[in-house]
């Protein structure tokens, strides 16, 4: 598998040393480490800081969400890794207000260690620490289990939601919940074609046969939920709208916020190709796309494949996602 | 009694670094099966880093594991960070101050380690983790000492159970972390944590063999 | 090769119904054509309309870059195709203000020869019609033949500069002589890593052996300079900016605006890699990079591979640069 | 004299649309080489809307050149939409009106086809084009006429012409088009054009072929 690839060992610390170059007007770093970045605008006494983290391979996740109106800290990892206590709790200091901090991140049990730790270290400096989970994939594990699922894609709306809340000075009960809120009206399942390579390897992680796919695909290219022969693009979106319309309880009138999201190598082309049948899936039950956003969001390194995620709205989430943030990779005024 | 001097043990700490970065893309391989294709990575990098400090300094066991634990667990991140990083941090500390390291004071330290790791995980033996090379390893190391055998017999007793431990993940499914989700298809795949774990406790015990006096 | 698609022969089709549906925001259908859409806000009377168009498989080029301050409309072809001259006849009526309507398009046979047609239309029709063609691709031919070069990624800096002169009201005249400008001073090389695969076909286009690279590879896979034994990262950024810096005669202080584009399947990760690299170079020149992009702005399907295009400002391209606008994929204000 | 009658040959269309399409991954392979990959692809799309159109009808051979040729240039773009268009527009309006074609109307339908394409492109035999194709077969077909040769001999000289045409496109380095970017590199290859240009000379004097009474 070929790359852009200096010293394969040092890609992480090269790719922030770009980051930080080209996002200044946006971010920078807490005590000189490309480790933890916090937003140049957003962190401000009176506000509940919002921290999210984890690890690398998913750009822009995490750190093209900083900014004013988002999150105000990245923590940020090594290639698949959750970052270490550290850094997190530089992001916690750094983003702190007064008025506590939110964490927000993917559930996966590296990421929580790390977290938790770092979590306790913040509390003992006096900073009020709250955590929620992300769980949107719910192919990850049967409804019985959604606290043990998987955060994807649908962190780009838990964010967005979050750094709202944040931004508007609500307080650190107002901001966990609606962000809870968010977390557990956001639903995604991701497809993947052709599996990711670490640039350190530089050879497949994993291995999909010729005339397969795989429904239910993590974004660190964790295997999904079933190996099938691979199908026509609308017959896989209305296999994914089925599972998300099992659980989500929407009505004719609804609105939902919609992310089409590249795990890496799938063109544009193709992610229009799935938005068409998501739109004609929703307009077919008269739920209304209030919003939708179709690229690299979310990614997983190379991988080929895509993910679907829909943030079920109300009134709330509806005026949350619309306040204006600024960050590297969304802005909405 | 057979005992093995904890100053000058520290280099013991470099060869196991050396496994570990020869086995990268190894550990990588079984990773990504059922997870995510990291381990060998971030461990190489892990135990890289450390033996980089290490290097040149003539380290006590106990310090060498202490720079060990401390690195993974502030610089590493990931799931490996925090619980190989308590482990040898607490493997560091049962051994601080001892000078001639004796079988019970190697249990003394195998057992601060499990314990360490179970105070952050919840993983239990068959949860398909590396939980299930260090419980039988342990005990088996306990067993050989409780019925009368010298340190070097019960050490290879240890890397035996170690490795049979890593053997039997093949046979699990998997009910912690990342593999979890698969359920069923968790099945027939080694866990790459187990398999860190039995190279982990291999070499620290040749190590300590070979030093034995 | 695997692609999310139905019906391989409506690829187009069903991806425009996708663009549609998602960016009703921004652009529209004109008469009902998805093969020529207008900008909802854009065209209006005593400015000078702006009209690009191509063929598709670079997304979001050319259709993300059309709105208020940016192109007003834009014709839309087959895969790797120039639209035929009845869409953009279309698009000039629809963006005609009465003030003249501005073509900007890549320097292709197909496209010259269906441009010029419409334009001859749409001058039978009263609409006064200038052409720019975009000859950014520096490898694509010798500087002596600078006007036979391709239009490639700098595309994006052209026809944002020609946005802003047209929403400022400048004179058909005007808006000409800096988009010409702006097609001088913007240099794009692009290298291939793996070769783009046709939706309809689902073979490479091309072939690049497993070890080999492809310098000066264009936007449609065309082939490049070279074909070389692939290089880190470094390496391949500083060849190709060396041969940047041999046409563009910036001196210390001077100012540019970067792009570092994805060909459709390398990620951020890899593009953040090139760019850190693209800024160590200029600051070594002492020249300032006024703003940078970063992402995937006009690629080629699925083509593993990226270009780094450069901008050389003077104050009114600066000017222009900053100058608000609102599409799908490109928004400032 | 050799003729064929305009009634009724629409179906020469047909067959023509046939050809292109089963030749649509070869044609986009040579493309790919020295070009875009497109124009098998986009050749087929294009003719298999003109035969769409016409399937069915019991069009005049002008008449099913004209869809085919209005096809081409009004929805096809590309460089073949203008190019083939305005050559089939140019051979339509040759055709129409009469009712029996001989070897001197042919002829004067290929002249037709050929100043329109060069009245858009400026491509010159030698220049790695369809040109390379087009020119030696009308002038091969004017040779054999003018030498006495009858109508389905000149044919045949076309054919032969066109396709030995289409092979000299091999040694030839691109001087037009986006292969002429590549000098010495677009040595080696067909072209495209010239390839797909053979392949629609050889079935469209096939069929007049198969028709002379
Ligand atoms: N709670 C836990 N207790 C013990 N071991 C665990 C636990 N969670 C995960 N592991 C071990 O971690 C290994 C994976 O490590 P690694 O790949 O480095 O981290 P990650 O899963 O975060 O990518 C698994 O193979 C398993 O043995
Ligand atoms: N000016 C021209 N005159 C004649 N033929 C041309 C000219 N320009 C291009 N061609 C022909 O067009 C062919 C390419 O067609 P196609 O691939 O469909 O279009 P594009 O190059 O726009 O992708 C070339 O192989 C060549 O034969
Ligand atoms: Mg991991
Ligand atoms: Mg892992
Ligand atoms: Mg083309
Ligand atoms: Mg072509």
């Amino acid at each position: 598998v070929k790359k852009f690839l200096n010293n394969p060992n040092e890609v992480v610390e090269e790719m922030l040393d770009g980051v930080v170059r080209a996002h200044r007007d946006y971010i920078e770093p807490i005590n000189g480490s490309h480790r933890a970045l916090v937003a140049k605008t957003g962190p401000r006494p009176g506000k509940v800081g919002l921290v999210i983290g984890g690890g690398t391979g998913h750009e822009p996740c995490f750190l093209g969400y900083v900014g004013k109106g988002l999150a105000d800290a990245v923590a940020v990892g090594n290639i698949f890794s959750s970052p270490p206590p550290d850094p997190i709790v530089q992001c916690a200091v750094a983003a702190s207000g007064g008025e506590g901090v939110l964490f927000v991140y993917g559930n996966y049990a590296g990421d929580v260690m790390n977290f938790e730790m770092a979590a306790e270290i913040a509390e003992e400096k006096g900073i009020k620490v709250r955590t929620v989970l992300t769980t949107d994939d719910i192919a990850s594990s049967p409804i019985e289990d959604r606290e043990g699922r998987r955060g994807v894609a649908g962190n780009f709306f838990i964010f967005k939601i979050a750094g709202a809340a944040c931004d508007r000075g609500l307080s650190l009960d107002a901001c966990e919940a609606v962000t809870r809120k968010a977390n557990l009206r956001t639903y995604t399942v991701g497809v993947a074609l052709e599996p990711c390579s670490m640039p350190q390897t530089r050879r497949h992680n994993f291995e999909i046969g010729p005339d397969d796919m795989e429904i239910g695909m993590g974004i660190h290219g964790e295997p999904g939920v079933t190996r099938e022969h691979i199908k026509p693009a609308d017959d896989i979106t209305d296999a994914i709208m089925d599972n998300i319309f099992k659980e989500m309880k929407a009505s004719a009138g609804d609105r939902v916020a919609v992310l089409i999201n590249s795990f890496g190598a799938t063109p544009l082309m193709e992610l229009y190709i799935l938005y068409r049948r998501v739109a004609q899936r929703l307009a077919a039950k008269n739920i209304e796309i209030e919003a939708n956003w179709i690229g690299h969001y979310c990614t997983s390194l190379d991988m080929v494949g895509a993910s679907i995620s829909i943030l079920h709205l109300d009134q709330e989430l509806t005026d949350l996602l619309h306040h204006p943030c600024e960050t590297a990779f969304l802005r909405i005024n | 009694m057979q005992t093995f001097s904890n100053a000058n043990s520290g280099a013991i700490v470099l060869s196991l670094a050396e496994r570990i970065i020869e086995n990268r893309a190894y550990l990588s391989e079984i990773d990504g099966k059922i997870g995510d294709g990291d381990h060998g990575v971030n461990m190489a990098k892990g135990f890289g880093m450390a033996a980089d400090r290490l290097k040149g300094k003539e380290a006590t066991l106990s310090e060498a594991l202490d720079t060990l634990g401390t690195v993974l667990m502030t610089e590493i991140g990931g799931s490996m960070g925090p619980l190989y990083g308590v482990m040898f941090t607490e493997f560091a500390e049962k051994l601080d101050g001892v000078p001639a390291i004796d079988a019970a004071t190697y249990s003394l330290m195998l057992h601060a380690g499990l314990e360490g790791i179970q105070s952050i995980g919840s993983a239990k033996v068959g949860d398909k983790t590396l939980i299930d090379t260090l419980v039988p390893a342990v005990e088996a190391f306990d067993g050989a000492t409780a019925s009368g055998k010298p340190f070097d017999e019960a050490l290879d007793a240890l890397v035996s159970a170690a490795e049979a431990g890593r053997d039997s993940t093949r046979d699990l499914v998997a009910k912690i972390g990342r593999a979890s989700r698969l359920g069923e298809r968790s099945l027939g795949v080694l866990d790459a944590g187990a398999t860190s774990c039995a190279i982990i406790l291999k070499e620290l015990s040749l190590g300590a063999r070979a030093r034995l006096t």
